[in-house]
């Protein structure tokens, strides 16, 4: 049997490349695709610890579930967030979308 | 009715007749005066009434008319130290109501025709000034008139107004002679201060009648003050104001014996000389007497009310009210006696240098009451009562009497047209006895009465009285100063009558006088009839020849008010010849000096210092007017209000001021301002400057600093509270 | 070794591989190609989790739906089919060393964590996981609500994505 | 009805400003609806006052139509509302002076909505004074009535209003500070500022015990002195007068008449409530002291009156005289508390604050008449003036009567009472006060002469200055102070009952 430990670390090193792709690609659609990484880390923790404690509460397949809701729901904002801002300022590298700058 | 509420209704009708007058017939002079005299007879028949009823009562004085007492001021726990007020009717009020009533209705009637009711509106009067005559067609008596016009008297632009006020003043008048306490015998008597303000006031446009208005009411304020402050200490002291609650022996017992702490009179002592000032004030006794003669500015009725009917009448009224008091402490009394006497001779001589006819009559009226005050302080209680009686009768007379000749003497002026000729002027009279009849006979009825003439007349009985008293209480002084100031009494009564009605007429003005209406001659009769009779009710029982054939009903009746039933004193011939001399020596010699004097020049007596009433108003205006105003302005006002107390407030105006630029200027601006605040917002601008890059609008910086700072806080919290 | 055990390691393996190409190819498209093969390897971890439900929306939802939504994403912002330039902002590594840090706290809480060795018991004979998951969802007595919840905030999402990423109408 | 019976005071106190919130939305520039509006709104708390007089039962002791909500509970304040007879007489004075002052403000055009808004504010911070039964409420509304008195001075005053209005605030809000921290003071030491519980845990104190670390009776001596300064500065007593002829003077015509009548009562209705109960050891102590200002004040109030040329300061001026009687009373009840004496003193003393509240206010309405006619307050300009307004002369000779002292009338009964209550316990004084008396007389005859009598001036008799007699509205606003001055100078049982009881069950 695979202990939970091997799941929490994998979900854990997942987690840390997304969040390395978060905080380093310039690409907006770039950041987007580590958030999903991340999101999907989470979802295999939550899955984990369903499977490892009680099998009977359904708690954790239902928070992955309400995961994927949400996780599509951020895409397709984000996306379109991202569609928008490059029409206007024909650019999806995030740097160079600063407006909110002092 | 019964004869209490007869007697609380009596002093009514006078003050609904004010009311009635000022709220709603003041434009009609006609309902006006009817209202007025309907008052006045309405107040006279209830009197009259009480009066025949309080002649029936046996021993009046122990039981007098009155009935119960009301609560009048809620004051302390419990009923029996509420104010009570009630009214009085012992034989002193009967006999007072008596001739208050008579001469009230009187110069009520009189003033119908003194006001010149009838005749037509002044071409140029004006409300506030006396009225100047109107201009009226040719009515084919006075043929002499070449432009066919004439002048003739005309009505008192402020006709229903005056009848108010005399309304007002009866009604003072009435509650004082009825009060059963000193409290609302005070507010009469200041109500009638009030009335005598407005009428002596009445011709209000006129400097001098404002002025003498003024000066009656502050003069007689003075004493009133100080009466305020008798009434309170009698009050504090006795619990009560009641006459009837006071002269009971306990309370006066307490009174003579407890000490007041001034001058080492007793309680009864100080109070009487406080109450005793206001008489002085009101009966203008020297030395407050200055107001009673610029009171003349007024119509002549109110001249007549003032001195004879009721204000000058209240102060000796209220002297005889309150005498068992009085009489407690000798020193008092010694004050009172010598107050009168002097000023009875005092007064006596300022008459006899007076031209004015009105003026004349006032000295004479201080000098009378100066009689009747000195007879007080002998202890001549009767012989005091009577005087008032009498002299109110003969001076009301004499009053109205010089009006009607004032009144004949203007019809003279109009006539003429010539108005520099003064028409009360006496130098300017003469022979009037032919042009004014009636107005002569009662005159010298009232003059002789005045002047004490034997047997016939009040005055004699009076004055008599009193002379004998201070004769047999050994009061030699006050005896000797009385009988000086008869015999100038009757001097310059006869002066009067002389210059005035005797000899040829010394204008042109006096030629052309006329007798007056009915309404102010018939006044005249009914009170000259009194002048002369009133005096029959009080011959001494002892008197030559007379005595016993009348019985001394006023001494009996009257004596009664007190608890004491006075003593007649012993009959000597001594007084009585002394009487007989002064009036009769007084009468010859004022008629051998004046029946040839033509002119003031030719008057020997005009002595300035007597013309000038010894300079008082003079005195009294440097010494304590002209001071007064310079305290209040210059001392009270400019100095210490606007100088000291503003002055310091406005010390702390720059004060602050300074204190605050130098707060501002040393602290506030470089410490606070510049350092603290300016130093502060510095510091966050130049720590804002700085941290501003960190602001680089860049969502993954923001991220890792957000990361930083999670992890250094999550790795602080670990190593510090986990580890 | 059981067999399990290296077929999660293979998975994990697998799935971080391909992570890290998600994150540091240069090519977008390739990126999100990547990212689409890591799915896949959650979706695997899904099926050894025996949480079969998941694994199917899993590949259906995110590698079916989301992922290609990245490709057109990819392919509407891109002027031509060329990536220019650095893909790595100049903070790349600040970033890559947070991310070690984060692993390595994470790992230390992990390792200070009593049910870290915990194994799975034994799925009861006879347990549906999906029936039941499908009336955890819809039960009164459970999670209707969020469940609700989130399809409210999906439909929001559409239209605020359609509002947002429509043309200036100007 | 049942909420108006309970709550008759609250609402005789929020009327006026509930109707000043609901000015504030009547549509601007229509000044006859705001004078209508606030007129009636004025007459509401009057008649809810006159229910309040007619139920009141004056043989009860303590106060009546108590009502106690919770205020501000951490400081242990409540909203404590009641009256006895004392405070019965001043609230009645204001809600009837409130509607007279309103209805002589109808000459007013300038900026009418904040005026009349300012009004009604003023008579809901004075009757709150009147009524509060906590130490708190009752300064928090003694401070509430000076603010619009400020503006009323400051915005439509005549020429010297900015100096007479910074003078009145700051004199009385320099007063009031001493005020505030005594009143903190109580409220640390009790835990509570309930006055009727004060009245008794402040005077139970143990004397010989510290306070504060101090021994109390030095406390009290400073708390004493701290409440009578602010009460002193707005009665006034000499010699903290000074700000009350400038204020007014300058105020307009209406707010003189609240100043003066109802105002001035704050300070003495402070003693009376306050001093008396709270201190009646250091009163009796500093009695001798009070009484010295109280005849300085009823002294040189008199001369400086006398010596004024202006119409409105010569009134101005009387009121220091003739509050100066109030204070004497006081004085003398605080000396020989308890006796029959005191009682009459106190009588007078509460009376004596009706009735100059009747005849101040008439003055400075008759004052405001002329001025408003005139546009002067010079008495050298005017003379002879009473042929050409005869219904005007007869009403001011009639106030001034009144103001006078002039037995029959009110102001008699009142001065009366204080003398004789004072004489037996301060003789010295009250003679000297006589002097006082007399020159009353001197300068409201003084007035009289100059104004109405003597030979006219023409310039007021014709062309654009002919002076108009007072019309119809004035004279309304007169006849209901005139009908109580004659009605309590000749049967003053009515309202004396009432104040007597009160006296009698309170000191």
């Amino acid at each position: 049997m695979v202990p939970l430990s091997w799941y929490l670390i994998f979900a854990a090193a997942l987690f840390s490349i997304g969040l390395f792709g978060v905080l380093s690609r310039r690409n907006a659609v770039a950041i987007l695709l580590g958030i999903e990484l991340m999101l999907n880390s989470v979802n295999i923790n939550l899955a984990a610890f369903w499977r490892y404690g009680d099998v009977l509460q359904m708690t954790g397949q239902v928070f992955a579930i309400i995961v994927f809701a949400v996780a599509a729901a951020e895409v397709a904002v984000g996306l379109a967030l991202v569609i928008s801002v490059y029409r206007r300022r024909n650019t999806v590298v995030a740097d160079e979308i600063n407006m909110m700058k002092w | 009715m019964t004869t209490e509420l007869l007697i609380w209704l009596i002093p009514l009708p006078p003050v609904l007749a004010f009311f009635l007058i000022v709220l709603l017939t003041n434009k009609n002079k006609a309902l006006s005066h009817t209202i007025a005299v309907g008052a006045a007879l309405l107040s006279w028949l209830g009197s009259m009434i009480v009066f025949v009823q309080a002649l029936g009562v046996e021993h009046l004085g122990e039981h007098p008319l009155g009935g119960e007492p009301i609560n009048w001021l809620p004051l302390g726990e419990s009923v029996d130290t509420y104010f009570k007020i009630g009214v009085l009717v012992d034989p002193l009020s009967a006999v007072t109501l008596f001739f208050v009533a008579w001469t009230v209705l009187m110069i009520f009637l009189y003033s119908v025709g003194y006001h010149n009711f009838g005749q037509p509106v002044g071409d140029h009067d004006h409300p506030g000034l006396p009225p100047h005559g109107a201009t009226v067609e040719e009515h084919g008596h006075q043929r002499s008139s070449p432009v066919g016009k004439h002048v003739v008297p005309s009505i008192e632009p402020m006709y229903s107004r005056f009848f108010a006020f005399i309304g007002l003043f009866a009604f003072g008048m009435f509650v004082l002679v009825l009060s059963d306490n000193l409290l609302t015998l005070f507010v009469g008597w200041e109500i009638m201060g009030l009335c005598s303000y407005l009428l002596i006031g009445f011709w209000y446009a006129k400097p001098s009648a404002r002025d003498a208005a003024i000066k009656a009411f502050i003069t007689t304020r003075i004493g009133d003050v100080f009466m305020l402050l008798g009434i309170a200490y009698l009050y504090s002291a006795t619990g009560t104001l009641s006459f009837r609650e006071i002269f009971t022996e306990g309370i006066l017992h307490t009174l003579a014996t407890v000490p007041s702490g001034v001058l080492g009179l007793s309680a009864a002592g100080l109070i009487g000389l406080l109450l005793f000032i206001g008489t002085i004030g009101k009966s203008a006794q020297f030395p407050l007497h200055v107001w009673l003669p610029d009171a003349m500015e007024g119509p002549t009725p109110v001249s007549a009310m003032i001195h004879a009917a009721t204000m000058v009448s209240a102060g000796v009224y209220m002297v005889i009210r309150m005498f068992p008091l009085i009489s407690l402490d000798p020193t008092t009394m010694a004050v009172v006696a010598f107050i009168g006497a002097f000023t009875a001779l005092f007064a006596a001589t300022i008459a006899v240098a007076q031209n004015d006819i009105k003026r004349v009559l006032a000295y004479s009226t201080i000098s009378q009451l100066g009689f009747m005050i000195a007879a007080l302080g002998i202890g001549a209680y009767v012989a005091a009562v009577f005087h008032l009686v009498t002299h109110a009768f003969f001076k009301a007379l004499l009053f109205l009497g010089s009006g009607s000749v004032i009144h004949g003497m203007e019809h003279g002026v109009l006539h003429t047209g010539n108005h520099k000729v003064d028409p009360q002027d006496m130098f300017n009279m003469g022979g009037l006895r032919r042009k004014m009849p009636i107005t002569f006979w009662t005159f010298l009825i009232g003059g002789f009465a005045l002047s004490g003439f034997p047997i016939i007349t009040a005055g004699f009985w009076s004055k008599d009285e009193i002379l004998a008293d201070a004769f047999g209480h050994g009061h030699t002084a006050v005896f000797v100063t009385l009988a000086v100031a008869a015999f100038l009494t009757a001097f310059y009564t006869m002066r009067q009558i002389t210059l005035t009605f005797l000899g040829e007429a010394r204008t042109k003005e006096a030629e052309h006088a006329q007798e007056t209406p009915w309404t102010m001659t018939l006044p005249l009769v009914i009170l000259a009839f009194f002048a002369v009779t009133y005096g029959w009710v009080g011959i001494p029982e002892h008197f030559p020849a007379l005595g016993g054939l009348v019985p001394n009903w006023f001494h009996e009746f009257v004596g009664g008010t007190l608890a004491e039933h006075p003593e007649a004193v012993e009959f000597s011939v001594w007084p009585l010849l002394t009487s007989l001399f002064v009036a009769l020596g007084g009468l010859t010699f004022g008629w051998l000096v004046y029946r040839n004097v033509n002119s003031a020049a030719e008057d020997r007596l005009q002595i300035p210092v007597l013309k000038n009433k010894y300079y008082f108003d003079e005195i009294y205006d440097r010494v304590f007017v002209k001071p007064a105003y310079w305290f209040a302005e210059a001392v009270i006002y400019k100095f210490m209000d606007q100088s000291v107390i503003d002055g310091i407030l406005h010390i702390f105006g720059p004060v602050t001021d300074r204190l605050g630029s130098a707060i501002r200027n040393y602290f506030d601006l470089p410490v606070i301002n510049r350092f603290f605040g300016d130093g502060s917002a510095n510091v966050t601008y130049w720590f804002g400057g700085k941290l501003r890059a960190v602001q680089t609008g860049r969502i993954q910086q923001y991220l890792m600093l957000a990361l930083v700072v999670f992890i250094g806080i999550g790795a602080a919290l670990y190593f510090f509270l986990l580890a | 070794m059981t067999g399990e055990q290296i077929i999660f390691i293979l998975t994990a393996l697998f799935t971080l591989g391909s992570g890290f190409m998600v994150v540091t190819s240069r090519n977008l498209i390739h990126a999100a190609l990547w990212l689409v093969s890591a799915l896949f390897g959650v979706a695997v971890t899904y099926a050894l989790l025996s949480a079969a439900f998941l694994a199917v929306v899993q590949v259906v939802v995110y590698i079916g739906a989301i992922a290609i939504l990245f490709i057109f994403a990819v392919m509407l912002t891109r002027k031509d089919m060329r990536d220019q330039g650095p893909q790595m902002n100049s903070n790349w590594w600040f970033g890559a060393l947070l991310s070690v840090l984060v692993f390595v706290g994470l790992f230390f809480l992990l390792q200070g964590w009593s049910g870290m060795s915990r194994t799975a018991s034994a799925i009861p004979a006879g347990f549906d996981a999906i029936s039941e998951l499908g009336d955890a969802l819809i039960s009164p007595d459970a999670y209707v609500l969020p469940f609700e919840v989130a399809s409210v905030l999906l439909v929001a999402a559409l239209i605020g994505a359609v509002y947002v990423a429509a043309f200036n109408r100007k | 009805m049942n909420f108006i019976d309970t709550h008759l005071l609250s609402l005789i106190l929020f009327v006026p400003a509930l109707a000043a919130v609901i000015i504030l939305f009547l549509p601007n520039g229509e000044n006859k609806l705001f004078h209508w509006f606030t007129l009636g709104a004025s007459l509401i708390p009057f008649v809810l006052s006159l229910v309040v007089w007619f139920r009141f039962d004056a043989t009860q002791s303590g106060f009546q139509f108590e009502e106690a909500y919770v205020w501000y509970e951490a400081i242990g304040s409540s909203f404590h509302l009641g009256v006895d007879g004392l405070s019965l007489t001043m609230v009645l004075l204001t809600t009837l002076l409130t509607p007279l002052a309103i209805l002589a403000s109808f000459s007013i055009s300038d900026r009418v909505k904040a005026y009349m808004m300012l009004f009604l504010f003023l008579e809901t911070g004075m009757l709150g004074v009147f009524m509060a039964l906590d130490l708190l409420i009752f300064f928090v509304f003694w401070e509430v009535g000076l603010v619009p008195m400020f503006f009323l001075i400051n915005q439509w005053g005549s020429a010297n209003r900015n100096y007479a209005s910074m003078k009145f605030l700051i004199y009385t809000m320099g007063g009031s500070l001493g005020l505030l921290l005594a009143i903190q003071m109580l409220g640390v030491l009790f835990g509570h500022f309930d006055l009727v519980r004060l009245y008794e845990g402040w005077n139970s104190l143990d004397p010989t015990k510290t306070l504060l670390g101090l021994p109390v009776s030095t406390v009290k001596a400073i708390a004493f002195w701290a409440f009578t300064i602010a009460f002193a500065v707005k009665v006034p007593v000499w010699p903290f007068h000074t700000w009350l002829p400038d204020a007014h003077t300058e105020a307009p015509t209406a707010g003189s008449m609240i100043l003066a009548g109802v105002l001035l009562k704050l300070g003495a209705y402070g003693f009376l409530r306050l001093i008396l109960p709270l201190y009646p050891n250091e009163a009796r102590i500093f009695a001798g002291a009070l009484a010295v200002l109280a005849t300085a004040a009823i002294v040189f109030g008199a001369f400086a009156a006398y010596a004024q040329t202006d119409f409105k300061r010569l009134v101005a001026y009387s009121s220091v005289n003739h509050m100066g009687f109030v204070v004497l009373g006081i004085a003398a009840a605080a000396f020989a508390a308890g006796t029959n004496d005191a009682t009459i003193a106190l009588n007078g003393a509460i009376l004596q604050m009706f009735n100059h509240g009747l005849s101040a206010a008439g003055m400075f309405f008759l004052v405001g008449v002329i001025y408003e006619r005139t546009h002067t307050r010079d008495l050298g300009k005017f003379g002879g003036l009473f042929p050409l307004v005869p219904v005007y002369g007869g009403i001011l000779i009639f106030t001034s009567m009144a103001s006078l002292g002039l037995p029959g009338l009110n102001g008699f009964i009142s001065e009366f009472l204080v003398v004789r209550g004072a004489w037996p316990i301060l003789p010295i004084y009250t003679a000297i006060s006589m002097l006082g008396l007399l020159f009353t007389g001197a300068y409201i005859l003084k007035g009289i002469k100059q104004v109405l009598h003597g030979p006219l001036n023409e310039h007021w008799a014709r062309g654009e200055h002919k002076l108009t007699e007072i019309n119809t509205r004035e004279i309304l606003v007169m006849v209901p102070l005139m009908a109580l001055i004659l009605w309590i100078g000749i049967w003053p049982a009515w309202i004396l009952n009432v104040i007597n009881n009160a006296v009698v069950k309170l000191f």
